[in-house]
């Protein structure tokens, strides 16, 4: 029997499938269930300071090759964290808490109240492509961010992980941040897009912008992924279109320790972590491998 | 493209806040009653809408004005465009044998409508039973009559039909049927599982929640504490999924 | 009848399509088939001034939401447009040559080169992402596509096209390549990514690295065309995933003139321009629109 | 994924430097002959092979070892993997009523006995040529007459059968066939092509060129002054299509 047990800055996975960030996850039932569907880690919706409507519908518009969203960051709001996680806490699958912030100061705040109330790893989205004065407005930066994450290291014992987009310099960012104690890179968040409808003659989208996600970002988290273990070898969470257990094991073999799943869950239901891991099993076993450590950033030792 | 393209082929006013939209879309769209669609005006909102009739590429909204969206729908007029996604979600199982107790209040009973085409086609047994304020806002007791069904409508102000709450009314003849399918507003759900606990009954109740992106992604439809989602899991639950949840929220 | 005509910089088509550089285009024989096929315009692959063998097979990786390619930019050399030109006109349809460099003298050459010899429009590919001290490598410099563009504007009268790709700051250096003189903006070149087979255990591309396009890289390419109609509203060649009509209006609304179309060729062959500008043309005469030209940029206006 | 995994199950040696490798795949793939495959060796080249015999998850390719890939395909063991996209190209239309006269030079042969299988179960009447420098680098005579052929071996050398360039044989007989299908070396291609057109008999030929892409995409497989491709509107052309083109390059 093939071991599929990962750890990520010493927090300890069942399997390396993660549920990403803003996937169905700012509700403790929900997350509870994406838990006890089997996923390795849930990640929770990122919180900010106050609590935030989102945007007005449609937030959502399918395209050929993927999906555009522009949520606006909803949730209640990082106080609700006191009462999200305690009950979203179930067979001691580890819980992810999603953070986004325009402040040092902020992030400080709900980081140490993340870790207050249980928080296994704080996660920086520092990319989330449809928020003015957030995510990729501040992640692109990378003085900030080494600022940020020296702050934050500073003042919690959680491991901090950056979330990241697709930006010319993720490089750097990747690299101060991890100067500067970041226990791990999360890659990618979705890359920012638009969808016309030609009736309507309007973008669709409330927002007219949003996060392209699915099978049409997958080759460039590959790249991204490939890009930083290559380099930096951290703990990566890798997240990307993976709506297929192959797509997994590429993230893999690329370089990361884990697999967010976020646009597969609509297609697919929770269960697509159970699919995904079993997948992974019989793929190592086939291989001949004995953990799915083995083949994390094999392409690399070739 | 997503989106598929609807001309507005006729509008029937119900109340001046309460009309029947009749769509036509370009292509066929298979329809389950109680399945809903994601409804888009541009300009407006996206909505969720459950058709109270379809057939190929014929598609019935019946739409109560309460919001922006809602309000900007009943004004479009004869060949105005609509944009609908979908259908997602669940609907009602109409293969179980038996005999049928409907029952729709206020624009819930478009699903329901709905059903009743269905389960006449199948030639099962059902009674369709309506809540309504008034007579005025009684929507579909005559159509339920011509596809043959008994039909009864229960004002709250006794202007027509049994005077009282279709509650009230589906707790005297409950015992008489093997399944009950309900769509109306919360209270009246939560009557009607508690009612089916009682009495042995099998039931289907369709559930409302904000929905957002449809497609079970962002959350936002969440329903009780076990993590069911209205857009996913529903809108249509049955009585086991159900009597797992805690409806503390609004009994 | 509806009006399918559209002018870049003066240059006029008879329909909106232009066949992408890259695409069978360093070959006369094969732009003369384009041409007689039905584009509006062609584009030849991008001339450097030194003959290029490419990158050893596999060139070409098929993704789920489209294609990863590292050709290396294989080309016979500038010198060859000499002889290729001539025999690829056709009919009248424009020519657009794209030439590649890694310094100003270059471009100059190949442009003065390429004007001699008769192109239409000179377009610069700022933007290839699998070819080092070419492309996005250089294109992703404000300062030097200034310098590239004036040096240029000032030695050749044919109209100057840069070709951008995915950069944080494509709109700082549209910004400055317009206040240089440049006609026009042709958006945008494949995105880099990676591809790796599981069973191989190794990226599929001899080079590793690829370019995206096809369907994956749509909503990027609408994104930008819009971002840069809002704000310049030049003539743009919308580029990015056009493999059905209804793609290309989706451009034409967010801003593009014309439509440019690479990897669709090779699922439906060249005769994907007739069935894009056919499917156009039925478009406008049901939304009731005279000429094309009505509806570029549409969506901006309401 | 695009490739498709296979595993070679036997190997035969025709020569050392001509060998035919079986190959097992996952699924099953439905290849016409003349059609090829991309056939890619991690750490080498991706090189396009059309196969010699094809049925269901079975594919035979017949290489010969000219460069870096095909010499590392051709000492391939028994179980090693291989990675297939593909099929692409137009292959040979063998539903023409008439009497085929199949020519194979070299590995040309590959698809061309490809051609006489499926001729064979389409109960077409043909005739079989191989041409080889010599005995050694025979191929596929025996094949062709187990399937009920008449075979014909020329040889350069006269090592056996006929001695002569297949083309010269050829002239001799061709006026007996309704038409030919090609496949060999360019010269012997274009030799064929202009007999063809002289004795008014029918043909499809089989060209090569450097096949990159393998999708219709590069333009590296350019072929004649009209911008056939190779991959995408060949690798078989018609006797229509070949007339159109000046072969100044070889002839
Ligand atoms: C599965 C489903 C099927 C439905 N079928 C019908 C139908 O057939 N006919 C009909 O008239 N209505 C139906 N509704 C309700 C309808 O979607 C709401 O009335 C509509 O979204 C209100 O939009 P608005 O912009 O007009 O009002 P708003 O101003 O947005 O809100 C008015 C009221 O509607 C509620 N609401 C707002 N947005 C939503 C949302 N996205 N989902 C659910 N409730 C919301 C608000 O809480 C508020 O009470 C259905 C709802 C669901 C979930
Ligand atoms: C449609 C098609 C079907 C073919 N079928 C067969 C077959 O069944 N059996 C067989 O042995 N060979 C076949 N070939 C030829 C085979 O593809 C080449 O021999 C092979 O690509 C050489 O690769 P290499 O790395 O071993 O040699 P290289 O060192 O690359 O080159 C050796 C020789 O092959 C030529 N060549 C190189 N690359 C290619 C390429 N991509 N396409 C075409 N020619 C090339 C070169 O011009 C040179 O003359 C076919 C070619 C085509 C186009
Ligand atoms: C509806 C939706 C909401 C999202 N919300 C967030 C969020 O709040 N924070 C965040 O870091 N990422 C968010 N993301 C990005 C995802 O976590 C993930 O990085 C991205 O979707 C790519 O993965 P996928 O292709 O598997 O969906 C969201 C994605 C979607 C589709
Ligand atoms: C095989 C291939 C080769 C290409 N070569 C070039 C090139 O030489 N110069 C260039 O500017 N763009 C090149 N491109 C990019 C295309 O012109 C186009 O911008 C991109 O493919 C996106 O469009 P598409 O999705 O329609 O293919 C190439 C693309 C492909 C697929
Ligand atoms: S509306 Fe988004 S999950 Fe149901
Ligand atoms: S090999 Fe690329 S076009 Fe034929």
């Amino acid at each position: 029997m093939v071991d599929l047990r990962v750890e990520l800055a010493g927090i300890k996975l069942s399997n390396p499938t993660v549920l990403a960030s803003g996937i169905l996850g700012d509700n403790a039932a929900l997350l509870r269930r994406a838990a006890k569907t089997g996923f390795g880690a849930v990640t929770t919706k990122s919180f900010t300071i106050e609590p935030r409507e989102g945007y007005a519908t449609p937030i959502i518009a399918e395209v050929k090759a993927g999906l555009l969203n522009a949520v606006g960051l909803a949730n209640p709001g990082y106080k609700e964290i006191k009462d999200i996680l305690p009950k979203a806490r179930v067979n001691g699958v580890p819980i992810i808490v999603s953070l986004a912030g325009s402040k040092i100061d902020e992030f400080v705040e709900m980081a140490i109240y993340a870790e207050d109330w249980g928080a296994d790893i704080v996660e920086l989205n520092l990319s989330c492509p449809h928020v003015s004065m957030m995510g990729m407005d501040i992640g692109h930066d990378p003085a900030f961010v080494a600022n940020l994450v020296g702050e934050l290291t500073g003042v919690i014992e959680t491991p901090v992980f950056i979330k990241i987009g697709l930006t010319d310099n993720y490089m750097e960012v990747v690299s101060r941040a991890l100067d500067k104690g970041a226990a791990g890179i999360t890659a990618i968040n979705t890359v920012k897009a638009m969808a016309i409808n030609i009736y309507a003659k309007t973008p669709v989208l409330s927002h007219r912008y949003g996060g392209l996600s699915g099978p049409a970002i997958h080759p460039i988290a590959t790249r991204v992924i490939y890009d930083i273990y290559r380099e930096f070898k951290p703990p990566i969470i890798g997240i990307g279109g993976v709506e297929a257990w192959e797509d997994a094991v590429e993230f893999l073999l690329a370089g990361a320790t884990a697999i967010g799943i976020g646009t597969a869950v609509s297609k697919h239901g929770l269960t697509i972590s159970k699919v995904v891991s079993d997948g992974i099993r019989t793929y190592l076993e086939r291989e001949g491998f004995e953990s799915v450590r083995d083949i994390i950033g094999y392409v690399h030792r070739k | 493209m997503s989106y598929r393209v609807g001309r507005v082929k006729g509008v029937y006013a119900h109340t001046s806040l309460l009309k029947s939209l009749t769509i036509e879309l370009e292509d066929d769209l298979n329809i389950i009653p109680g399945q809903f669609l994601m409804v888009w005006l541009p300009g407006y909102e996206e909505i969720p809408l459950s058709p109270s009739y379809a057939d190929q590429n014929i598609v019935r909204l019946t739409v109560k004005g309460v919001g922006e969206t809602t309000k900007r729908l009943i004004s479009l007029d004869t060949g105005d465009r609509i944009y609908v996604r979908g259908p997602y979600g669940r609907g009602f199982d109409l293969d179980k044998p038996g005999k049928y107790l409907l029952a729709g209040g206020g624009y819930g009973a478009a699903p329901i409508i709905y059903s009743a085409y269905k389960l006449s086609k199948l030639g099962n047994q059902a009674v369709y039973v309506e809540g309504a304020k008034s007579i005025k806002e009684q929507l579909f007791i005559d159509e339920a009559r011509k596809l043959g069904l008994e039909a009864i409508l229960v004002t709250e102000d006794g202007s027509s039909g049994i005077k009282g709450l279709i509650t009230d009314y589906i707790k005297q003849i409950i015992g008489e049927f093997d399944i009950l399918l309900g769509c109306g507003p919360e209270p009246m759900l939560i009557k009607l599982l508690n009612m089916c606990i009682e009495s042995g009954v099998d039931c289907q109740l369709s559930f409302e929640r904000v929905v957002k992106c449809g497609i079970g992604i962002c959350g936002s439809c969440v329903l009780g504490d076990r993590g069911l989602l209205v857009c996913y899991d529903g809108p249509v639950f049955n009585k086991e999924r159900l009597m797992d949840l805690s409806f503390k929220e609004v009994v």
